[in-house]
């Protein structure tokens, strides 16, 4: 059903009780066109786009937990496409211009907020690396700003520009950055691709690839063999497990983030903030919690929980870039697995098996990148080809040596 | 692990001591090894959920490269060496 | 032109004036402390530790299994760079004006270190004459138990004044007082 | 204003009366009391707004599950916003402020969202908003976001210290209620190290709000007998005021203390709060169970209390929750609490039992309605009456307090923040804690044990396990009798049907039953879902209070047991911990140590600026009166080196001695280029390279005798590159005999560079540096005037004669003084890292804004340096990847401006002339850009696509970001001195 200004106020009137369901609980069909492992925000964003873009219905998505149960509903809701190189800079603003239009395009509010984000950049060698970024993005039409001191002042008054250790110099800014709430991304789409057709299927764990002929004709799962003509990896975390059952060799390690909310203020940050001096980074969501996170735990790790250091060092970072935290209290700490990659870019590709689609290596950055990567990888199943942005995402680009090295520090996917 | 780290050399200690370096699995190859090989070795990762080994540089103690081996799930250890006490499985040059 | 060597103590800056009467729990900076870096060759660990340990004057710090820090308060560093040099095996490295040698002591010192370092300081369980490389104020030093309630810690130049300031900051409950030691 | 505080009784000190104010308004109570059993005794029942309707609330327990008694404490820089009134303890001079509520708590314009509530049901933001588009960021998102959050934060920086302190025990025991007390007594008489941590400011839990009586004493006297011995034990440290908050890999608790939280005048000398590491060999949870209350129309009306909370204001605090309380309950609870009212002379209206019958001891004269329940509440701003349900006949009672029980729920929390899910019980009808191992052991109500005595006999009973796992085990303990304990059992009862009102479950979020109801019919059917869909357990007590009500509520629209739905994730933290706690020191100019280099004071002296350069302070440029901007002084220096001379302290670039037979050989493998063959005395450029044939770090390496080199690094990779060495040996080749260790405080090192740099040095120096006996890249042991021994090293980033001095770092300063003077008449200056920057881009030599770990040595021209001859290097066998050698990749080239006067700023980026900005033109960037004094002119490095065949070519500096376009000549990159002519005078 659509949600309208009708709806809800006839709703309202006899007591919320007509409300459809959100999704079917359908039981899996013995065969699909198009099997999708992974029911997060790249999974389900991925249907929808097969559905509505490529017209492509017979869809199934397989998730082992609740739809959205993984880094979808457990990160920092950023969104931005501040990016460096160009192997990535035209994909993120390709997805940030999907966020801007995606309301209403999949009916369903999941509250983008474009409150710009600042990178604080603490000295000359800082500033000129942003200022090449800057000027990567506005070569490519990107809004980007280079502000002094005085200007980041303005905007964000409360940050410590008179007792830093690393005084504030200046900031990178992206006014059409800003944050978005995360579990109704997954919501959205999951209830758009449902709305066309494709068979949600939680708690459906893929146990085993079935292979003949060298192509992939189905999956073992934990409610049967489920039959498909295609089959597309965007388990995030878990690639690599999946991705064992059909042989894949990945550049891929799993590593822990985690990420905090503090408890309800009253709105203090409108900005999206990152701290150049650390890895801090913070928000406040529309309910008023701070929502913030710094650096990975740096261990390989599935464990959806993170370790007491890291996050002292977040609050260190926290406390440090802005003081009036201090007697603020922090809510609720959890972990997300992240699946980094050894250049700390994604890969969103055909794999060795022709029929077998792999998304994944999102490191830190898959919320962002939901809305294009889902389009990207439909893209990519329904027309066998790859979309122009991420042509340099590839598979094979690490043997062949066109990495796409965002922060510069090689083959150590922690460090990304 | 995780929190604390048994150094054989230094004793317990906290995460903040060390560095940690990644998976400590892949043997790096001769000079003369094929290229796939070499390529594993620097790009691919087993990733394997659960049993790990894995480099923790004890940075601000003996900074001796150790093998953790560990859990990633469980986050349960079973064993620090140093690292050149390290035999690799099945590494055959 | 001959160089008026006048040696400058890099705390210097962070003492200045007046030293009150040290209170029961004191931090003692040595002014010139004589440190070394010993490092035993591929084979020779065992060796050089037993040498280092039966030489006379200096204190063995452990460092890694083969690497120990030499310390001597009492001879200069010509006369150990002299002994140190007969450990057959060993490579050595004169340390004395990269390391900041401090004490701290008192009824109060282990609550006190408690804040600064993780490891365990209960009496019975790192013993006297017991050291280890470790954080310390988020620096890397190397801390022993030189005595009852006695410690020493062995801190790189130039993060001295940080590691200073916040062993101070640590004992201000305690009424920690500092100065130095010649 | 009628006063609730008895005329006698409870733990406080009626001598010692404090003043405080809440909105405003003053109040008294008296130590011992928390902020809101001191509201209570003064009639304040309504303290606060929920946060989505703002109905009007009060407080409902007596702790830290605490939804709704939420408000502002102190004024200025010190105000913490959210603090529970109910564990806030009480000091003189205390403001408290209610929230979330405008213009006053009594009339609050927000709560006519209540009366849009049923446009407001869980979820409707995803719904609505949408139309038309525009609206939501100029109207509907402002007016959200208006309406977020609950108290405000100061956002000053705080004047308070905080700090951070390891403890290390054999036992931990978290919670010091009847359970933790017996623990801890078994393991300190047993000698072992114990840490007894509680939320509390009095230790002894439960045992000071029951008036059961425990080994022949009042139980708040024993408890305080108990806690008496433990601090007599020197193995036992007591922790008061802290809270551990989180469980985490290898036995490591984290918790914090507020040291001075109730201090009226906090000591200067005292954190604020500190936070503790606890590393535990064993531990005990006994944190004890949290009363649910029952879920009944109008549940959340000020006066609405626990039964356990109305028990505890009045035998703790002395404190009655109302004058005519009524009781609803369906277990033992209820029927304490309205016999300890009526003990203190307060009124009970009626007990209502859900349950058809009980064995409960009736109190004399007081009503009970068995198989009977509340529907709905009178009473805005604090309840006035309810009305009673029994088979299908109403009746209205009056009263101005409700104690409410709904049963007991281990607070299992701690326990299962390491991904071990609580297990459900269908005898105890609640989640207990689940099984993690031996090494920690829930004790207790925290374990499902309910009554006093069956929890003193299992906290000394988990202590002996303890004990036995510690190898420490001693004869048992006696458990102390228990008399006058009411029997604690309960029959579930999840909601109430036939609410009038909504029946909440979040009262924090304004979650109620409907609204769960709403979360299964849209598919929202995962507990998971279901709470993040109704926001259920999302508010500041985590549904400490609903979370369990929730899960069985569902689990009865679902028709299934609890156990099939399962609680949400408990994660970190068990309470709110304050950002300044996890901080403590590291902050504001404390937030990374600072490294000084031991030429600090020389530049100093020198007029200095100082520049961070990672946790480095570095000179970067001296100005001199009359120079009016930096780039005054650095032009000045850049001249004055090509002209005279200069001292630069390079004292923060890594130096690392090397010693060994093997380390000829391993320097060859680190380093790209060849060093077996480097003479004794030499110095050498090298370029590392990372395994995937991307270049790593430069430096120099000099062989000062056969077996012993001194590596220097870039000031930003010196640990980088230490720890790149000590991985290399100590993993890949072991065999190799080669030793280091850092010398980078050793030494004070000063680059004097410039023509006149020789006549100077050699007034310092008492060797024979003339060109013949130290040559370009000598590098030797030296005897300076004075007797002092230094390292001399003939290397030169300026492309000028130049010399790097070290000297030990306590000389530094005074060697620095001796050159200065011995250069005098030769016109010497100090110099900085800025000069010393544009100094190297005339020289075109690279740093890492070239190497910015996407280059290769190929690309910044060092090509050369890929001695590829050599079997072995780190790096070599995927630098010839295909995309590492395409001929268009990004090159080293040098820029200068064709109008002479137009400035180059790095950063910018490289546009064909004449075409269009996009990524399809984009030809690359500038890397590195400055004016040169000694052209006269801008120069700049950058790096372009195929860039050294394209010298000569004239390109768009492309700089959008600050809008300029400067058209430029590309060039090669050296722009003084391409012969390095003066490098060997």
């Amino acid at each position: 059903m659509r949600y309208s200004a009708y709806s809800i106020f006839k709703e309202a009137l006899s007591g919320n009780r007509m409300w459809k369901p959100a999704w079917r609980e359908p039981q899996p069909k013995p065969h699909y066109d198009v099997i999708i492992v992974g029911g997060g925000g790249h999974g389900l964003a991925t249907a929808y786009y097969l559905a509505k873009e490529f017209g492509i219905t017979n869809v199934a998505v397989l998730e082992k937990g609740y739809l959205g149960s993984g880094n979808v509903g457990r990160n920092t809701t950023i969104i931005r496409s501040n990016y460096l190189l160009e192997g990535n800079n035209p994909f993120y603003e390709f997805s940030l211009k999907l966020w801007e239009g995606l309301e209403r395009d999949f009916n369903y509010n999941a509250m983008v907020s474009q409150r710009g984000m600042l990178n604080l950049f603490h000295s000359d060698g800082q500033r000129d690396a942003y200022a090449r970024r800057g000027n990567g993005m506005r070569i490519h039409g990107v809004d980007a700003e280079l502000l002094d001191r005085e200007q980041v002042r303005r905007k964000a008054p409360y940050l410590n520009f008179d007792h830093a250790r690393f005084p504030i110099m200046g900031a990178l800014y992206q006014k059409r950055a800003g944050t978005v709430r995360h579990d109704a991304v997954a919501w959205g789409y999951g209830r758009g691709a449902d709305a066309r057709g494709v068979d949600l299927i939680q708690h459906c764990e893929v146990t085993g690839i079935r292979r003949e002929n060298g192509l992939v004709t189905g999956v073992e799962t934990t409610r049967g063999f489920i039959g498909c003509n295609k089959l597309a990896l965007a388990a995030a975390g878990n690639t690599t497990t999946v991705g064992r059952m059909a042989d894949l060799e990945l550049p891929i390690e799993s590593h822990v983030l985690q990420a905090f909310v503090s408890e309800g203020l009253k709105p203090v940050v409108d900005h999206v903030i990152t701290y150049g001096a650390g890895h801090f980074y913070i928000s406040q969501s529309d309910k008023g919690g701070l929502v913030f996170g710094a650096e990975i735990d740096f261990y390989s790790s599935y464990a959806q929980r993170g370790n007491l250091q890291t996050v002292e060092h977040t609050m260190e970072e926290g406390v440090s870039l802005i003081p009036g935290l201090s007697r603020a209290k922090v809510l609720r700490s959890w972990g997300g697995v992240m699946d980094m990659s050894m250049d700390g870019s994604p890969i969103i590709d055909r794999t060795p098996i022709d029929n077998l689609y792999l998304n994944c290596g999102w490191c830190y950055g898959g919320f962002k990148a939901t809305p294009a990567s889902g389009f990207c990888f439909a893209h990519l199943i329904a027309k066998n080809e790859t979309h122009h942005v991420t042509r340099f995402m590839r598979l094979d680009r690490f043997e062949r040596g066109y990495t796409i090295d965002e922060a510069g520090r090689g083959p150590q996917p922690n460090l990304h | 692990m995780a929190s604390l780290i048994t150094c054989p050399h230094c004793g317990t200690r906290p995460k903040e001591e060390f560095s940690i370096r990644g998976a400590a699995a892949p043997k790096r190859p001769s000079p003369t090894a094929k290229d796939e090989v070499w390529h594993a070795y620097v790009y691919v990762r087993d990733n394997p959920k659960g049993r790990y080994q894995e480099y923790w540089h004890h940075i601000a103690g003996c900074r001796r490269f150790l093998v953790v081996e560990r859990d990633n799930l469980t986050h349960e250890v079973f064993g620090v060496t140093d690292a050149s006490e390290f035999k690799w499985a099945g590494a055959a040059e | 032109m001959s160089i008026n060597l006048l040696h400058r103590h890099v705390l210097e800056d962070h003492i200045s004036g007046f030293e009150t009467d040290p209170n029961p729990n004191h931090l003692s900076i040595i002014r010139r402390a004589v440190i070394f870096t010993v490092l035993a060759h591929a084979g020779q660990e065992a060796a050089v530790a037993e040498a280092l340990w039966n030489a006379p004057d200096v204190a063995p710090r452990f460092c890694s299994p083969s690497e120990w820090l030499a310390v001597s308060r009492t001879v200069g560093a010509e006369t150990v760079a002299g002994m140190l040099s007969e450990i057959a095996g060993a490579s050595v490295v004169d340390q004395s004006d990269g390391r900041v040698l401090m004490e701290i002591s008192g009824p109060s010192v282990r609550k006190i270190l408690a804040k600064c370092v993780a490891i365990d300081l209960h009496p019975e369980v790192f013993e006297e004459g017991h050291s280890a490389a470790i954080l310390c104020c988020h620096a890397e030093v190397n801390v022993a138990r030189t005595g009852a309630d006695t410690f020493e810690i062995i801190v790189p130049r130039s993060l001295a004044g940080s590691v200073f300031e916040e062993l101070m900051e640590m004992g201000r409950e305690h009424a920690l007082t500092r100065g130095f030691v010649d | 204003m009628t006063s609730y505080r008895l005329g006698s009784g409870g733990a406080i000190n009626r001598g010692q009366s404090l003043s405080f104010t809440f909105d405003g308004q003053t109040y008294k109570g008296f130590e011992g009391d928390t902020l809101a059993s001191a509201l209570l005794a003064n009639d304040q029942m309504l303290i606060a707004r929920s946060f989505k309707y703002h109905r009007p609330r009060g407080v409902v327990t007596a702790g830290s599950a605490e939804p709704n008694a939420l408000m502002t404490i102190g004024s200025g820089a010190r105000a913490e916003p959210n603090a529970r009134a109910t564990v806030v303890e009480l000091y003189n001079g205390l403001a408290a402020a209610s929230q979330n509520r405008w213009p006053s708590l009594k009339h609050d314009f927000g709560a006519v969202n209540d009366l849009f509530s049923p446009f407001l049901g869980a979820g409707f933001y995803y719904k609505t908003f949408m139309w038309p588009g525009v609206l939501w960021e100029k109207l509907y998102e402002p007016l959200i976001r208006r309406a977020a959050g609950l108290g405000k934060a100061t956002m000053q920086a705080d004047p308070d210290r905080y700090e951070k302190s390891w403890a290390h025990c054999d036992l931990l025991v978290i919670g010091a209620g009847p359970t933790g007390l017996m623990a801890a007594l078994a393991a300190g008489r047993a000698g072992v190290r114990v840490v007894l941590a509680d939320e509390g400011f009095r230790l002894g839990g439960s045992l000071l709000s029951e008036s059961a009586a425990v080994d022949g004493r009042p139980a708040a006297e024993f408890a305080a007998d108990i806690v008496a011995e433990l601090a007599s034990l020197p193995n036992v440290t007591l922790m008061p005021r802290t809270t551990v908050f989180g469980w985490y890999d290898d036995m490591v608790f984290g918790a914090v203390e507020r040291v001075q939280k109730h201090v009226a005048s906090p000591s200067p000398d005292l954190p604020m709060e500190r936070l503790w590491r606890v590393v535990a060999k064993q531990a005990i949870l006994a944190t004890g169970a949290e009363e649910r209350p029952l879920v009944f129309g109008g549940n959340d009306k000020p006066g609405v209390v626990t039964a356990g909370a109305a028990r505890t204001y009045l035998n703790r605090y002395g404190v009655a929750v109302g004058g005519k309380v009524a009781v609803f309950t369906n277990g033992g609870s209820g029927y304490r609490t309205a016999a300890d009212l009526l003990a203190q002379g307060v009124d009970v209206t009626a007990i209502i039992d859900a349950r058809p019958q009980s064995a409960d001891p009736v109190p004399e004269s007081v009503r009970v309605i068995r198989n009977g329940s509340v529907i709905a509440t009178k009473g805005r701003h604090r309840i006035e009456g309810l009305i009673a349900e029994r088979s299908g006949f109403e009746e209205v009672i009056g009263c101005d307090a409700l104690a409410m029980s709904g049963g007991w729920s281990p607070i299992v929390h701690l326990m299962c923040q390491r991904g071990a899910k609580p297990v459900w019980s269908d005898e105890k009808q609640a989640f207990l804690p689940p099984d993690v191992g031996g090494a920690f052991l829930a004790a207790g109500s925290a374990a499902g044990h309910a009554s006093i005595g069956d929890c003193l006999k299992d906290g000394s009973a988990k202590a002996h396990a303890a004990l036995e796992a510690l190898g420490r085990l001693v004869g048992a303990l006696e458990t102390p009798e228990v008399e006058g304990e009411y029997d604690p059992s309960f029959v579930p009862l999840w909601y109430v049907p036939g609410a009038r009102d909504k029946a909440f479950v979040d009262f924090q979020n304004d979650v109620h039953v409907g609204d769960l109801g709403l979360a299964q019919r849209e598919g929202f059917r995962h507990i998971e879902h279901t709470k993040r869909y109704t926001t259920a357990g999302m508010a500041t007590d985590q549904g400490k209070l609903g979370n369990v009500n929730a899960a069985g509520i569902v689990a009865g629209m679902r028709g299934v047991s609890p156990a099939e739905i399962g609680t949400t994730t408990f994660r970190p933290f068990y309470t709110p911990v304050s950002f300044g706690a996890l901080a403590g020191t590291a902050r504001a100019e404390h937030a990374a140590p600072v490294r000084t280099s031991p030429l600090h004071n020389w530049a100093r002296k020198n007029g200095a600026t100082f520049v961070d350069s990672g946790l480095w302070y570095r000179s970067a440029w001296f100005p001199r009166e009359g120079e009016k901007t930096w780039r005054e002084s650095v032009d000045r220096e850049v001249l004055n080196v090509r002209s005279n001379a200069g001292l630069c302290d390079v004292s923060t670039l890594g130096k690392i001695e090397i010693f060994g037979a093997g380390a000829a050989e391993f320097l060859d493998r680190i380093y790209s280029n060849g060093f077996l063959k480097l003479p004794v005395g030499r110095a050498r450029y090298g370029l590392m390279l990372r395994e995937d044939g991307i270049v790593f770090d430069d430096g120099t390496a000099s062989r000062l005798s056969e077996n012993h080199y001194v590596m220097t690094t870039t000031t930003a990779y010196a640990a980088d590159v230490l720890a790149h060495l000590e991985f290399s040996a100590q993993t890949f080749w072991p065999e190799l005999d080669v030793r280091f260790v850092s010398s980078t405080d050793q030494w004070a090192q000063m680059s004097l560079a410039g023509p006149k740099a020789r006549i100077i040095m050699s007034r310092v120096v008492q060797d024979d540096i003339s060109d013949a006996a130290f040559p370009f890249l000598a590098a030797r042991d030296v005897t300076l005037r004075g007797g002092l021994k230094a390292r001399l090293f003939r290397i030169s980033f300026s492309g000028e004669l130049a010399y790097e001095l070290a000297v030990p770092a306590g000389y530094g300063e005074a060697v620095a003084d001796a050159v200065m003077d011995a250069g005098h008449e030769e016109g010497i200056c100090a110099y900085g890292v800025e000069a010393l920057n544009v100094l190297r881009v005339e020289k075109g030599h690279v740093t890492h804004s070239e190497l910015d770990g996407r280059t290769t040595a190929d690309d910044v021209g060092l090509g050369r340096m890929m001695a590829m001859q050599k079997p072995d290097f780190i790096g070599k066998r995927l630098s010839t990847r295909f995309g590492l050698t395409a001929a268009d990749r990004l090159q080293l080239v040098g820029l200068k401006p064709v109008e002479a006067d137009k400035e180059i700023k790095a950063g910018a980026h490289l546009l064909k002339d004449g075409a269009k900005p996009s990524l399809a033109n984009d030809q690359g960037f500038v890397s590195s850009a400055c004016f040169s004094p000694t052209l006269g002119h801008f120069i700049a490095l950058a790096m372009l696509k195929s860039g050294r065949e394209r010298i000569g070519e004239r390109i768009m500096v492309w700089d959008g970001l600050r809008g300029s376009e400067v058209l430029s000549e590309v060039c090669p990159p050296v722009f003084v001195d391409p012969e390095n002519s003066k490098l060997h005078l």
